[in-house]
């Protein structure tokens, strides 16, 4: 697999295909879990983990399925790992699973992993399929940051709450009060806040879009005929 | 016991709408809600596959598993949900080619359509007997249904607004649902 | 003078909403008399953060500013948006309330008329989810608390949260009288021994029932100069009075009086100045029935089992998403279609 | 009294009649020249049958009706024709058309004309055959061929209505002409009658218009027309319109796409019964008629006015005036601005408004639509003009058909009222005519889809053949391989070698046999016409080429 | 263990053996969608779209391998029609796609040999002519897609573009100087 | 090749179970190894949780195995069996913690955890679980604002019935402005799990400790 194959992955997943602000995938955790940095992040990268995980194994396997049985033994693929995963860091990281506990079963029904699993594993061999997990993973983590980052200070004022829980009580210094003395704006971490900061999330990824397309025009119209 | 199923019902569909409070089941909210009827197929096949579920899952759950097998609810339930789907979408495409067509990507990710997961596992953790989950998964399809529709309404008639450029397609109708999402907060508290 | 027709009857939305803003002033007076003036200095602050947030985003928009701003619809919001918060509410709750409204609810559709949801009713839910304790201290009517704030006092409070000497908030503020209804019943109280509280006139609270009778002047006034239909303020009070009037036969000890739903809260405001807005109501004459009939069931559900203090809001909006389904069920028989279609 | 009906909707806006009908009907001066266009009507444009430099007499048939729905024109006066060719006409598009352009010798010489005393007696067919060659369209502002509208099965129809509404601003052609020439208008009425065998005629006239209204019932008196009445209905525009005419005098209501015969009425402007009578009457082409000339000119008349006449020239004899800056062909509701001041008068001029600033205010700014509704509350045709406007705005076309986009007549009151003064209208008939020119291409899309599988599957067929035919050859071949045919070997090389030469002319020709029928089978009529038009041009090309190599080879 | 393994595997030989029995069962032969999205495509048989022509460009679209942006002929308004067809989102032309305006092909008479090699390139049979004679290409019929013009061999076909006329004039989208990004918008 | 009905069922099922019995496999092996731990883990947590409001100096002995299960009473409020934990010092009774429930709070059901002296005071009180608005009535949860610790030590010795209340209704328990109807309910639970501990003291403390 050649540098650019890989280049290639990793731009889809964070930016191009983005699921978060682009495929509208897996939106549901995205959209409920991102109420602080913290929690997004964490489910973000719990998430990544799935996605790798079971791109490998899909990619490996699926030459043994028939077409019929193809979705439910995807997902029951997909149910095993989010299973095994689940338990084994409630016994070994129970400090970590505290805070992912209730969203790592949530994973099963993320759409983004089956549909990854669908557009991408199913074609490739194995080593892409990982990275094209990871990377669709961290991309979907990328936006539950800045997601969450926005609905925490509108909501809250602060930044990094909670982040005690998953780095242990020293790091409750990490806090950051952003605005001191805030009335907090609850509507930014009630589900409405959630959809209208997404929608404002896109509306920027278009606006960004929209200054690369307009740059890119007059940078080859500078060009003279040759 | 009738009132009580009615609740139970009312609550499921509004004070408690699976997409609009419980956020789940977005992606298809999301993705089938551009033609409105697109949105009522999509509707259709979710209540159809979600009430089966419900129904099924709770059979699982009491007569296979018990409490011994907690540990598989989610893998049995998710693999009983897939086959549902796997089969619903096989018998769509026979029988109606534009509808299969239309619902595209989306008719095989009911299957991960949270809320087809959520909510056999709410009827688990909310220890609702065989009728109640009939009754909840029944709601809860037919409240996203409703949303959808509703949705689906507003999108078709906002394809002729001013919006701004970046605001155009998803990113409005994310707006959108956020505040329908604020109205639906009005129903809080009617039924507890 | 390109197409036909070359004339032209003499209308303009600017003066549309220029009787509407006419048609909310009895209410206003009232509102006036009876609870002080700092309810004008929130219409005040909401009217300059309602332009200013217009005109910023018709310039983020790229359109033109003048024309827009001379429609006055964005005062109008302002003022309905004002109208809904408790007077003494802190500057801060009023500018956010409005740029919300404006902003979010009415420019990222497209502006003036392209926007599905009641942008004020929209600052109002957006600002009682947020800020419910604010939302719900209510000035009390002259007369009424142990205490009466002067207008310096009140300016005091809206832009700096401070109260004369030690007066708390609760001496000059109480909960409205559709909420303290909904409180006392809570507590079991009985509907006689509630209503006769000192705070509830002859139909609702001391206050607010005259505010009322104001905006159903206005309203009235309205419907003469046929800028709106009498489809959407009937079938909103009516099914209101008929929902009402059953519950309170069937036990009036537990439900109040119609007569007291229609002169409390927004009720009287919403059937006239709020269902009625075109942008977000339906337009043939049975879908605005429809519409309203459904939002005075809502408001009625929403004010007597929910959790809300007032319903009006939350009715709107919910109706609000219903608009294009309505309209589009609702079409009217075209010309010579009339058995056919 | 008659029971009258009414639509829902309609607007006031001011008459501003009064100013036209001081004066009566006069006589247009001969203008300098005419420019006629070949295409006034709905259907079918005319064949011009002149030739440049050609002279004509008034009355004489300058273009021929062509096709099914379509309609004759006239030399409107005797002269000369200087040119046929493209000209600015009255239509809002600016475009040129054909047209005849006739220089007026001043002699108005007539050609002669064959009157009918006794039309009672003369067919229907002859007489619809005369009206069509006598150029007779709607004068009521559609042009339809009025030939093809007076044909009805016997007891179809009940009511003919003869529309004297003139329901918009500033028009009084048809007011003058009810005052002045009503005998005429009720003969022209009563033929109209028993052409489409209907019962009773009723004709409805808009009661601001007492003195026509007096004159036309003193008519019926005096011409004892039974079951005739005059009827005055309200004042309401647009009450003129033919749907809303019918519906108010009868109740019935016809919805676009429904031809009002099949309800059993049928409907026509007073201009239309004139000229319809004057043609059978006394074989007159409809050559000129009444034009109102109104607004920014200093004596504002009805002009009976020759088809052709420039519109300058018209204005200019009522006086024109300074600040005009542009004229409007029709009313303030429904008229179109004309692109050039150079056209002439069409069959469909009524009136001539010179228009000014004073007049006309220009438009005012256009706010989006706050969905007020009060353009459904005026709208005639019941229709729910802002949603009509949200998806011809969008360009949702389906939409837009949905909400019956073509039910719209284009009057204009939902404009009239809009307080956000969006040109409604204006989206509507873009989005119609965006609508026809995809349902053209659509049908164009499908035929060529037909033609295409056609030809796949001749093609098909033909390698079918093709190869079934070589395969009988190959089989044949052997055999005669395996079959001593031959008593001279010796001759069998060359034998072989003039077979397959043989075989390779048999092969062309097959192939040529096939091609040469291709495209000459199942052809349409209008494709063999356009086929014989293409072999007459060869054959001229031909004879011109044949002419040349003979003079070559005399020489 | 043993009980998880014997739950599990009921399960999945009930669920299995149902979705085996249903693949055949509901079978589905062709594609009907085809014809649906041929139907909406211009039928100029041109292969601009990268297919051998419009039906072909439709099984592709249907089978998923096609965008709906690729048929210049069908303009932006195919594109909306198969976007709603298929209920997905309207896509422009990409940069490199170029419309041309409507226009019909023209055998120049005096130049042609008659060699029918252009009757053999026509997909809609629009021209008319025998061996050696001259040909003709019946306007109403052509449509426009400039196969006849490479096999002519004296270059005699030009493409003569459509003019506007009263006939195909057009009302134009209003145009008011006020809100001037209106008049841009859908 | 054409496969027949019964043949494709067959050949799909038996490849879904084997998918099914190799990650059935898979996770009751993972179980198997981990459940134990997680079960210490999940008692730790509860354990966390209780010495909030259950100084360690009033105990000595293993209250999680020192249980005992309550029948639904109104005045706990509960529908089910709950679980009351049973601390004791050198093995006399101190202070039981009992799980009850406010079923009138603003938006639904209040669960808390009561933990009471041996002499009927209070040792502290903790909402576990709530659905008050968020920024309003949700001052009762200690991670918002510590208004619950004003429990601790109260008593129905040292208050009379009518101080079970919040001063805005007469009584003695503070509240904020704008939110009293989740304070009353927090407030009448709390007073009616005290006079539930009265009536039942003995019967709570009984049975053998472990
Ligand atoms: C959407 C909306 C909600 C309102 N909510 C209430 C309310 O909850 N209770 C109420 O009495 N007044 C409410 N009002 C304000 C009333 O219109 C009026 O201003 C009020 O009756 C003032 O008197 P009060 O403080 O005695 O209620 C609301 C107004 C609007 C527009
Ligand atoms: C809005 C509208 C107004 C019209 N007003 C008149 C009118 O006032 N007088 C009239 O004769 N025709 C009027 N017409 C034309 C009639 O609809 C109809 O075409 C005509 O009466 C038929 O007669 P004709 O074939 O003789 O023209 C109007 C049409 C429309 C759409
Ligand atoms: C959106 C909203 C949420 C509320 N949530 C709560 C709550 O969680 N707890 C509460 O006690 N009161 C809540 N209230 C306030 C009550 O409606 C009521 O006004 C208050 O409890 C009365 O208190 P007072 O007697 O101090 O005025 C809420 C009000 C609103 C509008
Ligand atoms: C009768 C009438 C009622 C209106 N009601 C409201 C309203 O309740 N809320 C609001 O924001 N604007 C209202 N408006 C103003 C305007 O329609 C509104 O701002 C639009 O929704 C903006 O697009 C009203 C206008 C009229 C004419
Ligand atoms: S009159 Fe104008 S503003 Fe009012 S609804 Fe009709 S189009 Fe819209
Ligand atoms: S122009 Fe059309 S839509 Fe407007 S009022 Fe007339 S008929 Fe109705
Ligand atoms: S580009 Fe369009 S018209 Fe041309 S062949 Fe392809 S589908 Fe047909
Ligand atoms: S004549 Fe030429 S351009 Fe026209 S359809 Fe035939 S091949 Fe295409
Ligand atoms: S993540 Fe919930 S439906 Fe896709």
């Amino acid at each position: 697999m050649s540098y650019q194959e890989f280049k290639d992955i990793f731009y889809n997943g964070m930016w191009k295909q983005n699921t978060g602000v682009v495929q509208l995938l897996g939106m549901c955790p995205l959209l409920a879990i991102s109420t602080s940095v913290v929690n997004g992040v964490s489910l973000g990268l719990a998430t990544t983990i799935v996605m790798a995980l079971s791109g490998a194994a899909v990619a490996m396997i699926r030459q043994l399925v028939p077409n019929e049985a193809r979705i439910p033994v995807f997902i029951l693929i997909i149910a095993v790992l989010v299973t095994a995963i689940q338990y084994l860091m409630n016994a070994y990281l129970y400090s970590l699973y505290v805070v992912l506990g209730i969203f790592i079963p949530l994973i099963v029904t993320n759409c983004i992993v089956l549909a990854r699993i669908e557009a991408f594993a199913a074609r490739n061999p194995a080593i892409q399929s990982a990275f094209d997990g990871m990377a669709m993973g961290l991309g979907l983590t990328a936006v539950l940051a800045v997601l969450g980052g926005l609905r925490e200070i509108m909501g809250h004022g602060t930044l990094l709450s909670g982040i005690d829980l998953a780095l242990g009580a020293s790091a409750k210094s990490l806090v950051i009060t952003v605005v001191p003395d805030y009335h907090g704006f609850l509507l930014a971490i009630l589900p409405p806040g959630a959809f209208i900061t997404l929608g404002c999330l896109i509306a920027g990824k278009n606006w960004l879009n929209q200054r690369a397309e307009a740059k890119r025009i007059t940078f080859t119209d500078a060009i003279p005929a040759a | 016991m009738m009132t009580e199923y009615l609740l139970l019902l009312l609550s499921a569909v509004f004070v408690n709408n699976i997409v609009m409070v419980k956020i789940l089941g977005l992606c298809p909210f999301m993705g089938v809600s551009k033609k409105l009827e697109a949105a009522v197929g999509m509707g259709a096949a979710t209540t159809f596959v979600l009430t089966l579920a419900s129904g099924s899952s709770y059979l699982i759950n009491h007569y296979l598993l018990g409490p011994d097998l907690a540990y598989l609810t989610t893998l049995s339930f998710i693999v009983v949900i897939a086959g549902i789907v796997q089969f619903t979408e096989m018998v769509i495409q026979k029988t109606s080619p534009e509808l299969y067509q239309t619902l595209g990507i989306y008719l095989p990710l009911i299957t991960t359509n949270c809320a087809v997961l959520g909510v056999p596992l709410l009827n688990v953790q909310e220890k609702h007997n065989f009728m109640q989950s009939l009754i909840f998964g029944a709601g809860s399809a037919l409240g996203f249904t409703l949303v959808m529709v509703l949705f689906a309404g507003l999108r078709e008639r906002m394809e002729g607004a001013d919006v701004p450029g970046i605001f155009k397609g998803s990113a409005i109708a994310m707006v959108t649902a956020g505040l329908m999402s604020l109205s639906f907060m009005g129903f809080s508290g009617l039924i507890k | 003078m390109a197409f036909s027709p070359f004339i032209t009857k003499p209308s303009s939305v600017s003066e549309i909403m220029l009787q509407v803003l006419f048609a909310l002033i009895p209410g206003i007076l009232f509102y006036v008399w009876f609870y002080g003036p700092a309810i004008l200095v929130s219409m005040l602050l909401a009217s300059l953060t309602a332009l200013a947030t217009e005109a910023l985003m018709l310039k983020l928009r790229n359109r033109p500013v003048a024309p827009f701003l001379k429609d006055n619809s964005a005062l109008l919001t302002a003022w309905l948006l004002a109208l809904s918060i408790p007077p003494l509410a802190p500057w801060w709750l009023v500018v956010v309330g409005t740029m919300f409204a404006i902003s979010i609810s009415k420019h990222l559709y497209g502006g003036l008329g392209n926007n599905p949801f009641n942008p004020a009713m929209v600052g109002y839910a957006v600002l009682i989810i947020s800020f419910p304790s604010y939302m719900t201290h209510w000035l009390t009517p002259d007369g009424l608390g142990d205490i009466t704030l002067g207008f310096s006092d009140q300016l005091n409070y809206i832009f700096h949260g401070i109260l004369p000497g030690d007066i708390k908030l609760d001496a000059v503020t109480m909960a409205t009288p559709l909420d303290t209804l909904k409180t006392q019943l809570h507590m079991n109280g009985q509907m006689k021994t509630i209503l006769d509280m000192p705070i509830y006139g002859h139909f609702a609270g001391v206050g607010s029932e005259w505010v009322s009778f104001g905006f159903l002047l206005g309203g009235l006034y309205l419907f003469f100069r046929r800028i709106i239909s009498w489809h959407i303020p009937v079938a909103f009070l009516v099914t209101l009075f008929a929902v009402s009037g059953a519950l309170h036969l069937v036990d009036p000890s537990r439900y109040a009086p119609p007569l007291f739903h229609w002169f409390s809260g927004a009720a009287m405001l919403g059937a006239f100045f709020i269902l009625t807005d075109p942008v977000t109501s339906p337009t043939t004459p049975k879908g605005r029935m429809i519409f309203a009939c459904g939002a005075g069931l809502l408001t009625f559900l929403i004010r007597v089992y929910g959790g809300f203090p007032d319903g009006v809001a939350f009715a709107t909006l919910l109706m609000n998403i219903s608009v294009p389904l309505i309209d589009a069920w609702t079409q009217p028989a075209v010309f010579g279609r009339k058995d056919r279609s | 009294m008659r029971k009258l009906y009414t639509f829902h909707g309609g607007v006031h806006p001011a008459t501003c009649k009064t100013q036209s009908t001081g004066k009566p009907i006069a006589k247009a001066k001969l203008p300098s020249k005419l420019i006629i266009p070949l295409h006034q009507h709905v259907g079918h444009s005319a064949r011009p049958v002149v030739e440049v430099g050609e002279r004509v007499q008034k009355g004489q048939l300058i273009g021929r009706a062509d096709g099914h729905v379509s309609s004759a024109v006239h030399a409107s006066t005797s002269g000369t024709v200087t040119a046929i060719d493209m000209q600015p006409v009255a239509h809002p598009s600016g475009l040129p058309e054909l047209c005849i352009t006739l220089i007026p010798d001043g002699l108005e010489e007539w050609l002669e004309l064959e009157p009918i005393d006794d039309w009672q007696s003369v067919p229907h067919t002859e007489l619809r055959h005369r009206l069509r060659n006598a150029g007779v369209v709607g004068l009521g502002g559609a042009v339809f061929p009025s030939d093809m509208k007076l044909y009805a099965h016997k007891h179809k129809i009940k009511t003919l209505v003869i529309n004297g509404a003139e329901c918009e601003p500033y028009i009084t052609c048809d007011d003058l002409l009810m005052r002045e020439r009503a005998a005429e208008i009720l003969a022209g009425a009563e033929l109209m009658r028993t052409l489409l065998y209907a019962d009773e005629v009723l004709i409805g006239i808009e009661d601001n218009k007492p003195e026509a209204i007096h004159a036309m019932r003193s008519a019926v008196i005096a011409g004892k027309h039974a079951n005739m009445e005059i009827v005055a209905v309200p004042t309401i525009y647009p009450g003129g319109g033919a749907k809303q005419l019918i519906r108010v005098l009868t109740g019935i209501e016809v919805a676009a796409g429904v031809r009002s015969t099949d309800l059993g009425v049928q409907c026509f402007n007073v201009g239309t019964a004139y000229s319809a009578w004057r043609a059978i009457r006394f074989g007159e082409p409809l050559i000129s008629r009444i034009v109102t000339v109104t607004g920014n000119v200093a004596s504002p008349q009805n002009l009976e006015t020759l088809i052709g006449t420039p519109i300058i020239e018209l204005v200019a004899q009522a006086g024109a005036l300074q600040g005009t800056n542009g004229y409007i062909m029709g009313g303030p509701m429904m008229g179109v601005l004309l692109p050039s001041d150079q056209a002439g008068v069409i069959k469909a001029t009524n009136c001539i408004i010179a228009a000014s600033d004073q007049l006309f205010p220009p438009p005012k700014t256009v706010l989006p639509c706050i969905r007020c509704t009060r353009c459904a509350d005026v709208c005639p045709a019941q229709l729910q003009p802002q949603d009509l406007y949200w998806h011809a705005r969008a360009k949702n076309f389906t939409k837009a058909e949905e909400y019956h986009l073509f039910d719209c007549i284009e009057c204009g009151a939902c404009s009239y009222v809009c307080p956000s003064n969006i040109p409604l209208v204006q989206y509507y008939r873009f989005a119609k005519s965006e609508i026809w020119a995809q349902q053209a291409s659509q049908k164009a899309a499908n035929a060529a889809r037909e033609r295409h599988e056609f030809r796949e599957s001749r093609l098909e067929r033909e390698k079918r053949e093709k190869a079934e035919k070589l395969a009988a050859k190959e089989k044949a071949a052997t055999k005669s391989e395996a079959a001593p045919v031959s008593d001279k070997p010796d001759t069998g090389p060359v034998d072989e070698t003039q077979r397959k030469i043989q075989a390779a002319i048999d092969h062309a020709r097959a192939q040529a046999a096939t091609i040469k029928p291709k495209n000459t089978e199942q052809l349409t009529p209008q494709q063999l016409a356009e086929i014989a038009d293409i072999e007459a041009r060869r054959a001229r090309i031909r004879e011109i080429a044949q002419a040349s190599t003979d003079t070559h080879t005399r020489e | 263990m043993f009980s998880a393994l014997l739950a599990m595997a009921a399960i999945a030989i009930t669920l299995g053996a149902v979705l085996g029995f249903a693949a055949i069962r509901f079978r589905v032969e062709g594609n009907p969608l085809v014809d649906k999205i041929d139907a909406v495509l211009p039928q100029t048989q041109c292969g601009q779209c990268g297919y051998p022509g419009c039906k072909p460009y439709a099984t592709a679209i249907a089978e998923g391998a096609a965008d709906i942006n690729q048929c210049p002929p069908g303009g932006e308004e195919g594109i909306r029609k198969l976007a709603d067809l298929l209920g997905m989102e309207f896509k422009p032309f990409g940069s490199s796609t170029v419309t041309k305006p409507k226009a019909v092909a023209r055998i120049d008479e005096s130049t042609c040999i008659g060699c029918t090699l252009c009757i053999q390139a026509c997909p809609v049979d629009a021209i008319v002519g025998a061996a050696k004679q001259m040909h003709t290409v019946i306007a109403a019929e052509c449509t426009g897609c400039e196969l006849c013009l490479p096999p002519c061999p004296v270059d005699c076909i030009s493409m003569v573009s459509i003019e506007e006329s009263t006939g195909n004039w057009k009302w134009k989208y209003p145009v008011y100087a006020l809100t001037p990004s209106q008049t841009a918008a859908p | 090749m054409r496969r027949t009905m019964a043949k494709a069922a067959l050949l799909t099922a038996l490849n879904l179970t084997a998918f099914a019995l190799f990650g059935t496999a898979l996770l009751a092996f993972i179980y198997s190894q981990t459940h134990e731990r997680i079960e210490k883990s999940v008692e730790a947590e509860k354990l966390k949780l209780i010495s909030q409001i259950l100084p360690q100096s009033l105990y000595d002995n293993d209250i999680l195995k020192d249980t005992i299960k309550l029948s639904p009473d109104p005045l706990l409020g509960n529908e089910g069996e709950t679980t009351a934990y049973r601390a004791r010092l050198h093995g006399r009774p101190s202070v039981a913690v009992i799980e009850a429930v406010a079923p009138d709070g603003y938006s639904g059901k209040i669960y808390m955890l009561i933990a009471i002296r041996e002499n009927g005071e209070l040792a502290g009180v903790r909402v576990v679980s709530h659905k008050e608005t968020p920024g309003l009535g949700d001052y009762i949860d200690i991670a918002r604002s510590d208004w619950i610790t004003g429990f601790d030590g109260k008593s129905n010795a040292q208050y009379n019935d009518d101080d079970w209340k919040v001063k805005k209704d007469g009584g003695k328990f503070d509240y904020m402005a704008g939110a009293t109807i989740t304070p009353r309910a927090v407030v009448k639970a709390v007073h009616k799990a005290l006079q539930y501990f009265a009536l039942h003291r003995d019967a709570l403390f009984a049975g053998e400790r472990k």
